[in-house]
């Protein structure tokens, strides 16, 4: 059962991770939280129900066309949105309670539109039986979910690290204000990691149907909270923490499964007081947060 | 580094001070000392280390390393608002007002919060001082509407309200125009006939001149000079420093 | 002073008057109770610059700790509305840590701290003490009226609370501290411990209205009373008004939840898209609220 | 400055108006225009998966009765056409707290129907019973909310928690031990309705001289969507029977991991099945229901109505009226139907439309009624005991068919089913 616990766990909190992946850029580049980010990846799971009981389009092939398609309309609604939110003296709350309104828009809109009842695609999509590892059984879904949000980090990293757009975008997270004394455009270089966001979220979005049995559109705000804890466990604004802090949950997570259960829910939120408490910066941050 | 013989009975006795940053040593063994009524300048290349000293002897950052002792008390890991009410207040290289308060209010809360016990400051005394720093016309209107000079000036008037013994002055005079430099000289030489003891950070020599002769200069952490101002500039390690660094002055 | 008597005593005449022309008291006792909270939120959020996304942390604690009361010691309302500010103030204590944090990450760590208080209560483990999932009954001390008098003096004291904040010397510590804690420091504001009795306060505050929510709703679940959206509510109500005045969060109740209320009875089929939108339009075009159109003309709002 | 002085008036002139339009339409004649039933719905959040399909159901027994020229009410002696008014909650039971006290006080709603659900259900009880009104509850089968002293509640289509799982722990016991079945693993949702089930259920299986054990015995967290390592563990104890009871998502998280999984148990029971039957055929599919046990609701049961539709009738009208949309036909939308069921009959036969009366009504009809979901039965606090929930099993086609009680029984029950 240990094993099972951990080997899972490892697996299970890799999907975590691509959850946590695009909230966390955002929060590193434009300070912003995203409260309704758990609302996109829903946006995103209907994306793919839909490309697939309509049109029959595989998750492997509906994943880049919601990539592509939210990546495209991310562009637009930074602008219309974020640079206004930008001048206010507390842009950083503000943002918590702005995202909250823009979450409560899709959340109405997507019961309008979707109605309210369980939605998912069939398992057997993603092909048929589980994977053996270690001795281990491990349900297909999590493999691949895992290799899926493996192949997002690296090519995030890739992206950040390799490009100049990327080197731009890091420039941004150190330091906006230095950023923008040395001429870079901010807003091409925010719009552009916003996009991203939203394109991980519909990614993750597009296996949520696999991962979470089902989806409705009241399911953002729990995909919120598992996905502040993630990225707040693994350091805020630090994109490669989140791989750390998924890693983190989905073992914390199944331990509690297999040994509490009727605790598990309560652990993400120990985990994230516990770890900001003693290190406010997240396990791999650097950046100071204290009053 | 330079001995101090009778560093014990001056008011401000700096000893030995480190502050790390990470790997980085900001301060590293910086020592000196002031006496009531005397004027320090205290300048160095930028990130030789004058505000972080500023900051450790006000309390903002504690100490690595050595002590400072005030007034014949070790202050320790004393939190700054005990050093305002101990007598030893400051200003900011860019002003630091309560943005959202009147000019009267942020005077007054420092008159109120920052003396030692006992000498509480009528409104009196608070119009006094408004008027003393030409800021008495400004007195409702909220420091965020206040130009960068005026900023200035209400930071020194919050710092006086509370009627310090020592006051560290970061870079005060950057901005202001020969009359309000001229003003602002004469009024912080005042303050020092007045008995108390003053820090200067200072990249304007000119002004720095009009105040006082002795200054240290630093330079990554550490104190490299020590004396006169005019046998500064005459030292080959301070001068091979400024040229080195980006001075301006 | 000035400002309670001439803000805060006309809103509690007003709704004391009410029930007496219109019937929908529950209504009118969730305006009082927005009220409240509002300002509650505005002790902390308005004067610290602190966002509690989790406050409604301390409102279910409240509510538990009157249910609590009553429950396993037969508790009079009055005790019981005491016990219920206790337990608030207890967790406030037991969080206060939370307030070295700043920014979202101070936010985030209340809004988890908030979960974790609700899964603790809801967990059928603690069946005996708090009835888990299954919800308590407090039938034996339901008096709408009573508890609706006990919201209105409650009311009143935070108004009074408030107006003290405004002018008062520790209310203009705080203030100080929220804009520039380094330069607070210097000017001698404890600017640590100042901040840690405004949690205090705030956590009080929204214990009380828990505890009378608890006493005049008297049927609850977990859920019910540590739902997500009364922390929401009470951070746009005093957001739209205007934070750190006392007239702020006051119109910002009546106009935006009165709003609410006409929408979903009105339009309930647009509620929630109607009132998304209310709130982005709010941020992107009024982020300092309603105050802020007359103080951006050099009015000091009360 | 005085600048309070300038804003007074606005927001007194705003308190008012906004209390006058919500007080608009307060009067009351002698021969009513219309009857109106004053009801909530939750329109978003975590409860709209139940409570829309009641809404859609309810709704169109209204059009249905409307279109015949409405309801015939006793107390007048001739059909009055009904209007519902159903308003929006969110889920937030803040919210459905002073829409009930709106539909009383403001709309005077003849007939009070609450929402669905128990958390929702709650917060109309005490103010129900506080405006002295009779309230209309569809499926809020919190325990809590029947007591003897309160007369002002009846529940009209769901069982009240603690009987529900009556046949399950007599299946248990007697047919499913017979054919191996001794070892039993308990999982559930720690919430009011599963969770009050789980707790007769061990209460009955640990009576002395139970022929079954519990070997797996643990509540999770109703937010759980992944069900993996709990299969797992539960396999570690190897039991023969496992029961999962959950709230619609759950029954599918759980049922598709098990697929998933590849672990076979003899017999599994969840809830939902039989219950959201073609919710959980399009989320599981019928091979993932092969072989579960479930209630069996009026879904199942071909039980011939004295009044109303049957279910299929019902089913065709509501697809009819909202298509292959959002909202999925399924038990709830029977609960809608049923609860409309009851109101026209307590119409018909209330000698006025005092509150006291529809409460006498509503007690008047209960063995007599008997509709599609059996025989609408209260106890006296209100509390309703008649309808059935027999125990069924479904075949690889994805139909469900009665196993236990034996009266009902269409079909044996196969432990150790594919």
């Amino acid at each position: 059962m240990l094993v099972h616990a951990l080997l899972g766990g490892v697996i299970y909190g890799c999907y975590f991770t691509l959850i946590g992946l695009g909230l966390n850029l955002v929060f590193g580049v434009m300070r912003i939280v995203n409260l309704a980010h758990g609302d996109v990846l829903m946006l995103g799971a209907f994306a793919a129900f839909f490309l697939f009981h309509l049109v029959g389009l595989s998750p492997f092939i509906a994943a880049p066309v919601v990539m592509v398609g939210f990546f495209l309309l991310g562009l637009p609604f930074y602008y219309l949105v974020v640079p206004r939110l930008a001048l206010a003296k507390d842009a950083e709350m503000l943002s918590l309670i702005l995202f909250f309104g823009i979450q409560q828009i899709i959340e109405a809109l997507a019961a309008i539109v979707f109605g309210s009842s369980e939605r998912s695609i069939p398992g057997r999509v993603l092909g048929v039986g589980p994977f053996h590892f270690l001795g281990q059984t491990l349900s297909r879904a999590w493999v691949i979910g895992a290799a899926i949000a493996a192949g997002a980090v690296i090519a995030l990293y890739l992206y950040l690290y390799h490009t100049r757009s990327g080197l731009l975008t890091r420039a941004v997270m150190a330091s906006r204000d230095e950023a923008l004394a040395s001429g870079i455009d901010i807003h091409r270089i925010s719009a552009r990691a916003f996009a991203i966001g939203l394109a991980l979220a519909g990614l993750a979005g597009v296996f949520a149907p696999f991962m979470l049995g089902s989806v409705t559109p009241a399911m953002g705000v729990s995909v919120n909270l598992a996905a502040f804890a993630v990225i707040i466990v693994g350091s805020l604004g630090n994109p490669l923490g989140t791989v750390a802090g998924g890693l983190i949950y989905g073992v914390g997570l199944l331990l509690m499964q297999t040994y509490f259960s009727a605790w598990a829910d309560l652990l993400p939120n120990l985990l994230l007081i516990g770890v900001l408490l003693a290190r406010p910066t997240g396990l791999l941050g650097r950046r100071v947060r204290l009053a | 580094m330079s001995p101090e013989p009778s560093s014990s009975d001056r008011l401000l006795a700096v000893d030995r001070l480190v502050k790390r940053f990470g790997g980085f040593r900001a301060l590293d063994g910086v020592s000196f000392a002031l006496g009531a009524g005397e004027v320090l300048g205290l300048v160095g290349p930028n990130g030789s280390g004058k505000t972080t000293c500023i900051n450790t002897i006000s309390g903002l950052y504690p100490p690595d390393g050595g002590a400072v002792r005030f007034a014949g008390q070790t202050l320790g890991g004393l939190p700054p608002h005990r050093r305002a009410r101990l007598g030893i207040n400051r200003t900011f290289q860019s002003p630091r007002p309560f943005a959202s308060l009147t000019v009267r209010q942020n005077v007054a809360l420092a008159a109120a919060y920052g003396r030692r016990h006992g000498a509480d400051a009528g409104p009196a005394d608070i119009a006094a001082l408004l008027a003393e720093l030409e800021l008495d016309g400004l007195a409702e209107r909220r420091a965020e509407d206040l130009n960068s000079a005026q900023q200035k000036q209400l930071d020194l008037a919050r710092a006086l309200a509370t009627r310090p013994r020592l006051l560290l002055v970061d870079e005060l005079a950057a901005g202001l125009n020969p009359a309000e430099l001229a003003r602002m000289a004469e009024r912080l030489a005042a303050l020092a006939g007045g008995g108390m003891a003053l820090l200067v950070v200072e990249h304007l020599l000119g002004f720095l001149d009009r105040l006082t002769d002795r200054v240290i200069v630093m330079n990554a952490g550490r104190e490299i000079f020590e004396g006169t101002l005019s046998e500064a500039t005459r030292d080959g390690e301070v001068v091979r420093v400024f040229l080195g660094g980006e001075h301006v002055g | 002073m000035r400002d309670f008597l001439s803000v805060g005593l006309p809103v509690v005449a007003i709704f004391a008057l009410l029930p007496l022309v219109y019937a929908n008291q529950l209504l009118l006792f969730n305006f009082v109770l927005f009220l409240i909270l509002a300002q509650g939120l505005n002790a902390i959020y308005g004067f610290t610059g602190y966002l509690p996304f989790g406050y409604v942390g301390f409102f279910g604690a409240g509510a538990y700790g009157f249910a609590l009361a009553v429950m396993h010691l037969a508790a009079p309302p009055a005790l019981a509305l005491l016990l219920a500010g206790l337990a608030a103030l207890v967790l406030a204590m037991i969080l206060t840590p939370l307030l070295r944090l700043s920014g979202a990450y101070f936010a985030i760590a209340n809004l988890a701290a908030a979960q974790a208080v609700y899964q603790v209560i809801a967990n059928p483990a603690l069946q005996d003490i708090t009835k888990g999932p299954y919800g308590v009954s407090l039938a034996s001390v339901f008096a709408p009226r009573a508890s609706y008098g006990a919201a209105l003096l409650i009311l009143a004291g935070v108004l009074a609370l408030v107006a003290w904040l405004r002018h008062g010397r520790f209310g203009l510590a705080l203030q100080a501290g929220r804009d520039d804690p380094v330069s607070a420091a210097m000017a001698g504001i404890p600017v640590v411990s100042s901040r840690i009795i405004a949690w205090l306060i705030s956590a009080l505050i929204a214990g009380l209205a828990g505890g009378v929510f608890a006493w005049h709703i008297s049927v609850f679940y977990p859920e019910t009373a540590f739902d997500l959206s009364t922390s929401i509510f009470a951070i746009v109500f005093t957001l739209f008004g205007g934070a750190a005045t006392l007239s702020g969060p006051i119109a910002g109740v009546i106009l935006l939840y009165g709003l609410y209320n006409l929408i979903g009875i009105s339009v309930p089929q647009y509620f929630q898209l109607i009132y998304g939108a209310l709130i982005v339009g709010l941020v992107l075009f009024l982020p300092r609220g309603l105050a802020s159109l007359l103080q951006r003309r050099g009015v000091d709002v009360p | 400055m005085a600048a309070w002085q300038k804003w007074w008036p606005g927001l007194a002139v705003f308190t008012v108006v906004v209390a006058g339009v919500l007080a608009g339409g307060a009067r009351a004649d002698e021969a009513p225009a219309d009857i109106k039933i004053g009801h909530l719905h939750a329109g978003s959040g975590p409860y709209a998966s139940i409570s829309m399909p009641v809404y859609d159901s309810l709704k169109l027994w209204v059009e249905q009765q409307n279109a015949n020229g409405g309801a015939f009410v006793k107390a007048y002696g001739k059909k009055i056409p009904l209007k519902l008014i159903s308003y929006d909650d969110q889920s937030n039971p803040g919210t459905a707290a002073t829409l009930t006290n709106q539909l009383i006080t403001q709309d005077k709603v003849d007939l009070l129907v609450c929402d669905s659900g128990s958390v929702l259900t709650a917060v109309s009880v005490p103010i129900a019973r506080e405006h002295k009104m009779f309230l209309f509850d569809p499926t809020g089968t919190g325990a809590a909310f029947f007591s003897k002293d309160n007369p002002y509640i009846a529940l009209l289509a769901d069982p009240v928690s603690t009987v529900w799982p009556r046949y399950l722990w007599e299946f248990l016991k007697s047919d499913a031990a017979r054919l191996g079945a001794k070892r039993v693993a308990l999982l559930y949702s720690t919430n009011d309705f599963t969770g009050t089930q789980a707790n007769s259920i061990r209460a009955a299986l640990k009576e002395p001289g139970s022929p079954v054990e519990i070997v797996f015995d643990q509540g999770v967290p109703t937010s759980t969507s992944n069900y993996s390592v709990l299969i797992d563990n539960i396999a570690a104890t190897n039991p023969d029977m496992v029961l999962e009871l959950g709230y619609v998502g759950n029954d599918i998280a759980f049922l598709r991991n098990l697929q998933e999984s590849g672990q076979k148990f003899k017999g599994v029971f969840t809830l939902y099945p039989g219950i959201e039957t073609n919710v959980l055929l399009k989320n599981v599919g019928a091979s993932g229901l092969a072989g579960v046990f479930s209630y069996v609701t009026a879904l199942g049961l071909t039980l011939k109505p004295e009044i109303g539709m049957t279910v299929e009738e019902l089913r065709a009208a509501f697809e009819k009226a909202y298509g292959e949309g959002g909202v999925e036909f399924g038990w709830n939308a029977i609960a809608g139907h049923v609860t409309g069921l009851v109101i026209g009959e307590t119409l018909a036969h209330a000698d006025s439309l005092s509150q006291p009366d529809l409460r006498r009504a509503v007690f008047g009809l209960s063995g007599k009624l008997k509709t599609l979901v059996g025989t609408f039965e209260l106890r006296d606090d209100g509390a309703q005991i008649g309808e059935l929930t027999p125990i069924g099993q479904f075949d690889a086609a994805g139909k469900i068919a009665v196993v236990y009680p034996p009266e009902f029984a269409t079909a044996k029950p196969v432990i150790g089913a594919p």
